[in-house]
């Protein structure tokens, strides 16, 4: 089965790694994956996004028309991406950051406060993470184990954010247990 | 090996590395740069290895031709406009019989054009953009993994027949992440070519020039690199088949636009369509016997090209007329998907009238 | 009051060196974001604001209008 | 109160894409303002280059054509001799007119080509990402010199506008700087001064303007700043470093 | 008009100088040299024209680019390694719409190779050295009257399909005199196109560009490219015959080679062989529907070139099976003799088992 | 009696195909005898241009390669960098070096990469026939300047040498003559100092040598000779431009 | 009928104008001519030549493989080109400068001391003159009065030399009147 | 007789640069010309020639050795 997320938000909120996380977790499980970031003059206007599609089966395009999953980490994510999104797939918005609700009504909505647990946390820039975790709870295309070893991949050269991220990463993962009305 | 998740620039810089590529000489331009940029991290600094960001593209090329000269494994690479600026050198390396690896990271064009990905260097990778009788070997890889296989067969087959050889790629498989693996655990220690310029000890002076006020020279020299040329078709034409043996109709489809076509294909096959795919990994030397081959077993052809229309002619020289070939094109830059691909063939299909036909 | 200035909000990116030059020091960062994301630049009205324009000569996105009486 | 600052006419209401900070936005409004006071609305032929600045056409409100990668001077010569009732000026990089433009540009201000050079040095090639440009400082750290530039291997910072005062059809350089309130303000007397030397028929007149890339330099728009006044202006010393236009007042 | 006896390259040069041609812009290269020296000589003191010898091709090329911007005709000349160097340049041209006159001289190569004539640069004339999916159109000369005509001629096609024009010619072209006569008594007095940019007075500011960050606008671009070459496939292509009418054997070959060959048909003929000859004028577009049509008479078809075989390509494209094509061809800048052509027509002729049959 | 002057053992027995008086024979032999007295005839590579000296690895006794028109000095930079252990030298015209060449040779010596440039200034393009170069003088016909080369239409005189001081990496370039005996002599000496300076691996080095050209000149050899004393050496001032080697004495 | 010609001689001794005048001679009796110069590095050498094509009907190429007649003005050229020239064709040598026999039998030769002759008439460089008189005389492929014709318009620029050559075409053209034994 | 120099009169060009530079006035032009055409030059025997070889450090075809004893 092909599973296609877009993730999105603008530069810093750390879209990149997500995706390098959720990418690397799919390859440690042995599955096909592709990730595909956003280059070139369009970076200038200070927004990041990537796609990143999983499969096991060989993957025919790295680009995602209409994705299954979006993660929107601000309002631009959201407005830009919303209308690409298969009938049916699940939105993932960062509420800290997006008051505006979807103009799609064929989707379902997961709203993940993710700025706000990351300073509860006292981390505010793990954020990303916080949001990553929910996604993958939720959508359940890669273990948490084997996001951890993305994540761990991808901050190599820093390893001692690897503690906090980690952690923010499982409380996004948990949240849906506390089985908080989000 | 173990597999690294790698996007294709740097996994073209990482198979050079292995494949004993000692020097690079580059020029920014999107969408290579992370391979440039591989480059300098890995050689800039490493001993008996040399990474120069030139100050132009024809710079580069003209460097490498010096590290060539030398007997060393050198690589350049760029994108479309870049590549262009190139035709001079690779002219002159393919004249000169010096080895050489060039990338070219293909994007929309013309002009300026997009930086997105397309395929419309065919033309000029293939028949020679650059001056002169000449032809240089291109390698079309269809995925990070694919790319750090040919880069190192690249190198190869540039010092066994002692000619350029272009790997055209583009925007998406430089960009994109894969899990690949390398089939060289360490860089290979290579001496310099035999036939180097490195000073006439103990053996006379060379020469390596192409110029003659003698025309016959010249021609002789021409034919001298047809024989090798002959001799590449013979040995070294490289394609992939894919569902092709049943098949009534056959997609003809090289990178990117191939392993979307793939996609489409699997769907039309649920479909209960009869369709299969041939991919050329050469395009020079192109597929040709193949295609008649299948062209002999009645089937139908379709071709799918992210530009307007140039290995169709290749195709369409190939069949001689024994079949026809239709052709489907996007170009600029933007990126067919599969589900276009699987409307766009299923519609060939029938259009041929392929349904029912036993 | 000598002068005040309009900052557009849309246009500003919040890099601040409206804020960073003004003699006065009568800008001041917000942390409300604009569409494009960017915490944006606030002139504080009631301020002795002389309209030298410092702000609009270095703002880089022509984002300040500056008045003066 | 009356409006004593307001946007250039000739200058579009589209939101400029650069970076926040970018010098490129600042030095775009000065040629508008200084295309507004001189009135050359309808004379003004631009030439943006491959670079951050491509879309620089989407701003200025003049004809406006892209040119080829480092030949900005080379398309201005043509268009200039061909159309000389208008005023041209090229919009460069470093790494566009410092790097692969090197013949184009030193060769039309040897034939004292009537054309303006507005000369953006950031000391990165910004628009394909960060990597070293010829001005990029000793030791600087780029995408393409992660180790710091050393001059011995990668060269020294390449100082195009000295090189360019000693061919005998430059008019007028100047180098200039886009980052403080009183430098802009020179830096548009600098350009309007470039101007009229092209249209006095004096010859080649370049402004070089240390620009702020914030982005590549990975700095804030204020350190990008500061940086250029204690680190960049030690390498490239602002000031004249040509002027044969006779009239000594910069504007 | 009288008729004066001139070389190649400066009838090209005083053609132009009739068409309206106000810019030139050159750079030294063997065998073109006399072209760039008849405009400097012509245009570099007269009032409203402009002749520079640019630093370089490259530079040479772009100042082309910004003349015809002006809206002025506009012309440059080199040989084989210089016109590669344009090729970046003449991919902007195309892209951005701009008329212009380029003119290969063309030399053997590859490399430096000689400066004796050749005919090797027909891929990179007809499928565009450069990036990107355009055409220029290639016009053929193959007499000094034919180069002052076709020169007129270059400029017209250019303005009218905004797009440049290349004359493929040759050294011994360029080098022969022969006696020539003009069309136009004086310079033709032309305004600037209405298209131009020399400051928006009266009208909207305007951009000529290419790039774009969305791939659409690109596609679109290259859409209204190919329909604009459409067009100039329907109503450009332009071709001679010499007794083909009934011939079994046409010989197809463009250029030296072709007038050459002709001298070989007529002697062949005295053999009593059926031969003819379909000379291309326009390399692009190529006469494909007249080689359909002569091959739909049961014609057998023979190519002739001083290079390895390129539009051998078009030919067999366009007999798509319907007939063999065989070829012969000499390069590196031998020139084959008209005694040489007529055995090799007079043994492809036997053969191909012509002479009897009906 | 002892034969004390004789052919150069790394100087073919090939007869020049250069015209009488032609300066690139008089260089060439120059470059042998400094071969031949440095014993570098196994370490040496020279880099010949298109040009009239295209042929010149008919002469050399050494490894040759051709380089495409005015890259020289980027084909030496691949080529040294490859094989340090060499000694290269590229043999470029004015044409070749100062109009087509011009990036590359400034960017090459910026990087101060250690090879060594023979600089032939004949004040014109020989090979195609006498166009005007960048060196051509003002005023001078050639066959592109037939009314008298106009420095605002055509361009100054390129001074390239100088140019070439001005970037860091360069360490010893001198301009000489190829004009008298005496100037030979220090031709001599200039390029021993040249190739001594990259063997020290102190980076880049160029001798520019004022030379004859009869034939486009249209002048004798010996009015060529008076020539270059009397009008070329006035624009071209003969000496040492720069010298970083540290070695006050040429030679 | 296609008469093929090569001229050939050392720099300054005028083949070109030699061949200019002939080309141009035929045009004005409306033949069809071609006229190609040796061009490029050669010419260093210090030997020039050129090739003129008459006839009266299209010229298929300017090239002569196997020349009908071949001009030698110098002993070099003689040896460069002797062996090229058409079993039956005519071979004309400055006798001034060339001592040497032609190594072929199958051609006839026609001597003519022109540098003597041109030296004899006070104008030692109008030997050039002297040769092409005597050869299209000899050759009969054009008249004395268009090449007369012919070289006025070679020599636009330096009219006052005509008188000179002329004298000299004429004393060349007039030799074998004088029943001299060459 | 301190020295002679021997002139390759196949080699000769016939520039004149050792005829015009030789300060011993010992070379002269002959009116043979070479096969190359050219008219040589040629070392007047029995003369002053010092053997300086100034004729060699001119002669741009290595035509000329020089003795010196
Ligand atoms: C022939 C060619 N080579 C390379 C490129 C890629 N490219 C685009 S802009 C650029 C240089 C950008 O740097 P700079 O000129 O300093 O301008 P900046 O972006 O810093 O303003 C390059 C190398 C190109 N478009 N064309
Ligand atoms: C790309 C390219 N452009 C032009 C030429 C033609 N060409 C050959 S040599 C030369 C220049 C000759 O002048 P110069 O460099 O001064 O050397 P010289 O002959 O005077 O010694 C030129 C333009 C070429 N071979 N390649
Ligand atoms: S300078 Fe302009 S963009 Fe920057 S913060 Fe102030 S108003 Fe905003
Ligand atoms: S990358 Fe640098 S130069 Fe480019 S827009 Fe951003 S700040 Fe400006
Ligand atoms: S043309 Fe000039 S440079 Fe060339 S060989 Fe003759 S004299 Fe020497
Ligand atoms: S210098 Fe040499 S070539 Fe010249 S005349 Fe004397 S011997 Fe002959």
């Amino acid at each position: 089965m092909l599973v296609k997320t877009i993730i999105s938000g603008f530069g810093g909120q750390g879209v990149i790694s997500m995706g390098l996380s959720l990418a690397q977790a799919a390859m440690e499980e042995g599955k096909y994956v592709t990730y595909l970031p956003s280059y070139g003059a369009e970076v200038r206007g200070g927004t990041a996004n990537c796609t990143v599609a999983i499969s096991d089966e060989e993957i025919a395009s790295p680009i995602a028309s209409s994705p299954d999953f979006i993660i929107a980490m601000n309002q631009p994510s959201l407005v830009r991406f919303q209308n690409q999104m298969r009938s049916g797939g699940t939105l993932f918005l960062n509420s800290s950051l997006i008051e505006a609700d979807t103009t799609r009504d064929d989707v379902e909505v997961i709203r993940v406060p993710a700025d706000d647990i990351a300073k509860e946390l006292g981390s505010p820039k793990s954020a990303n993470m916080v949001m990553l975790g929910a996604f993958i709870r939720r959508s359940d295309i890669v273990s948490l184990a084997s996001t951890i070893e993305g994540l761990k991949h991808t901050l190599k050269k820093k390893q001692k954010l690897i503690a906090v991220n980690e952690k923010a990463l499982s409380a996004g993962y948990n949240l849906f247990q506390r089985g908080q009305g989000y | 090996m173990v597999k690294v998740l790698m996007n294709g620039n740097s996994a073209i810089g990482e198979a050079a590395i292995r494949a004993g590529c000692q020097c690079y000489f580059g020029y920014p331009i999107t969408p290579q740069n992370e391979l440039t940029e591989y480059m300098t991290a890995h050689l800039s600094r490493k001993k008996g290895c040399t990474f120069i960001q030139a100050e132009s593209e024809i710079s580069a090329i003209n460097m490498v031709f010096g590290a060539s000269l030398a007997g060393v494994r050198a690589m350049t690479s760029s994108s479309s406009p870049g590549i262009s600026l190139k035709q001079e050198g690779i002219s002159y390396l393919a004249a000169c019989e010096l080895p050489a690896v060039i990338v070219n990271m293909s994007r929309g064009g013309p002009g300026l054009g997009s930086i997105a990905a397309a395929q419309s260097d065919y033309f000029q990778a293939t028949r020679g953009g650059g001056h002169g009788d000449y032809r240089t070997i291109v390698l079309a890889p269809s995925s990070v993994q694919e790319l750090a296989d040919l880069t190192h067969k690249a190198f190869d087959l540039a010092d066994r027949y002692r000619t350029p050889v272009m790997i055209l790629g583009d925007g998406v498989l430089g960009q994109m992440m894969e899990p690949v693996e390398f089939d060289y655990e360490a860089p290979r220690k290579l001496t310099a070519r035999d036939d180097a310029l490195r000073g006439a000890k103990g053996r006379p002076s060379r020469i390596v020039k192409t110029f003659t006020s003698n025309p016959a020279t010249l021609e002789e020299l021409n034919w001298s690199l047809f024989r090798r040329y002959q001799a590449i078709k013979q040995a070294e034409v490289a394609w992939d088949t894919f569902m092709a043996e049943d098949a009534k109709l056959v997609v003809v489809a090289f990178g990117t636009a191939a392993r979307i076509a793939r996609g489409a294909i699997k769907n039309a096959r649920k479909q209960g369509l009869k369709v299969g795919m041939l991919r050329p990994i050469t395009l020079w030397p192109f597929p040709t016997e193949k295609i008649k081959e299948l062209a002999s077993k009645r089937k139908q052809f379709l071709v799918i090209e992210m530009n307007m229309g140039q290995m169709l002619e290749d195709v369409r020289l190939a069949l001689n007329g024994a079949a026809e070939a239709s052709f489907y094109g996007r170009t600029g830059g933007v990126i067919p998907t599969p589900s276009e691909l699987q409307r766009v063939i299923a519609r060939d299909y029938y259009q041929k009238g392929l349904k029912g036909r036993k | 009051m000598k002068g005040y200035i309009e900052i557009d909000r849309e246009m500003c990116k919040g890099c601040e060196l409206c804020v960073f030059f003004c003699p006065k020091d009568v800008i001041s960062m917000s942390d409300k974001l604009n569409a494009g994301g960017y915490r944006v630049a606030v002139f504080d009205d009631n301020s002795d604001c002389t309209g030298c324009a410092v702000c609009a000569v270095v703002c880089p996105e022509v984002a300040i209008e500056v008045y003066r009486g | 109160m009356k409006k004593i600052y307001t946007r250039p006419a000739s200058l579009k209401r589209t939101p400029f894409h650069y970076c926040p900070g970018c010098g490129h936005s600042v030095v775009h409004r000065l040629i508008c303002e200084i295309i507004d006071e001189m009135g050359l609305q309808d004379k003004a032929i631009g030439i943006p280059p491959p670079g951050c600045a491509v879309f620089a056409y989407n701003y200025f409100d003049v004809d406006m054509a892209e040119s080829a990668h480092g030949r900005g001077a080379a398309v201005a010569t043509g268009l200039k001799r061909a159309a000389p009732e208008t005023v041209v000026f090229t919009y460069q990089g470093d790494g566009d007119l410092a790097a692969i433009g090197t013949a184009e540009t030193i060769h039309a201000a040897n034939r004292g080509e009537n054309i303006t050079a507005i000369f953006i040095n950031n000391a990165v090639y910004g628009m394909t990402g960060g990597q070293m440009a010829p001005t990029t400082l000793s030791g600087q750290q780029t995408t393409t010199t992660p180790y710091g530039r050393d001059d011995r291997l990668e060269g020294y910072p390449v100082k195009m506008s000295e090189i360019l005062a000693l061919v005998k059809g430059s008019a007028y350089i100047e180098r200039v700087a886009a980052n403080s309130p009183a430098n802009i303000r020179k830096a548009k007397k600098a350009i309007r001064k470039a101007f009229q030397t092209q249209i006095d028929g004096l010859g080649f007149s370049l402004v070089e303007i240390l620009s702020p890339c914030p982005t590549n330099w990975k700095m804030s728009p204020i350190e990008s700043c500061k940086w250029i006044d204690n680190v960049m202006a030690g390498e490239f010393p602002l000031g004249v470093i040509l002027d044969r236009t006779g009239k000594k007042d910069a504007g």
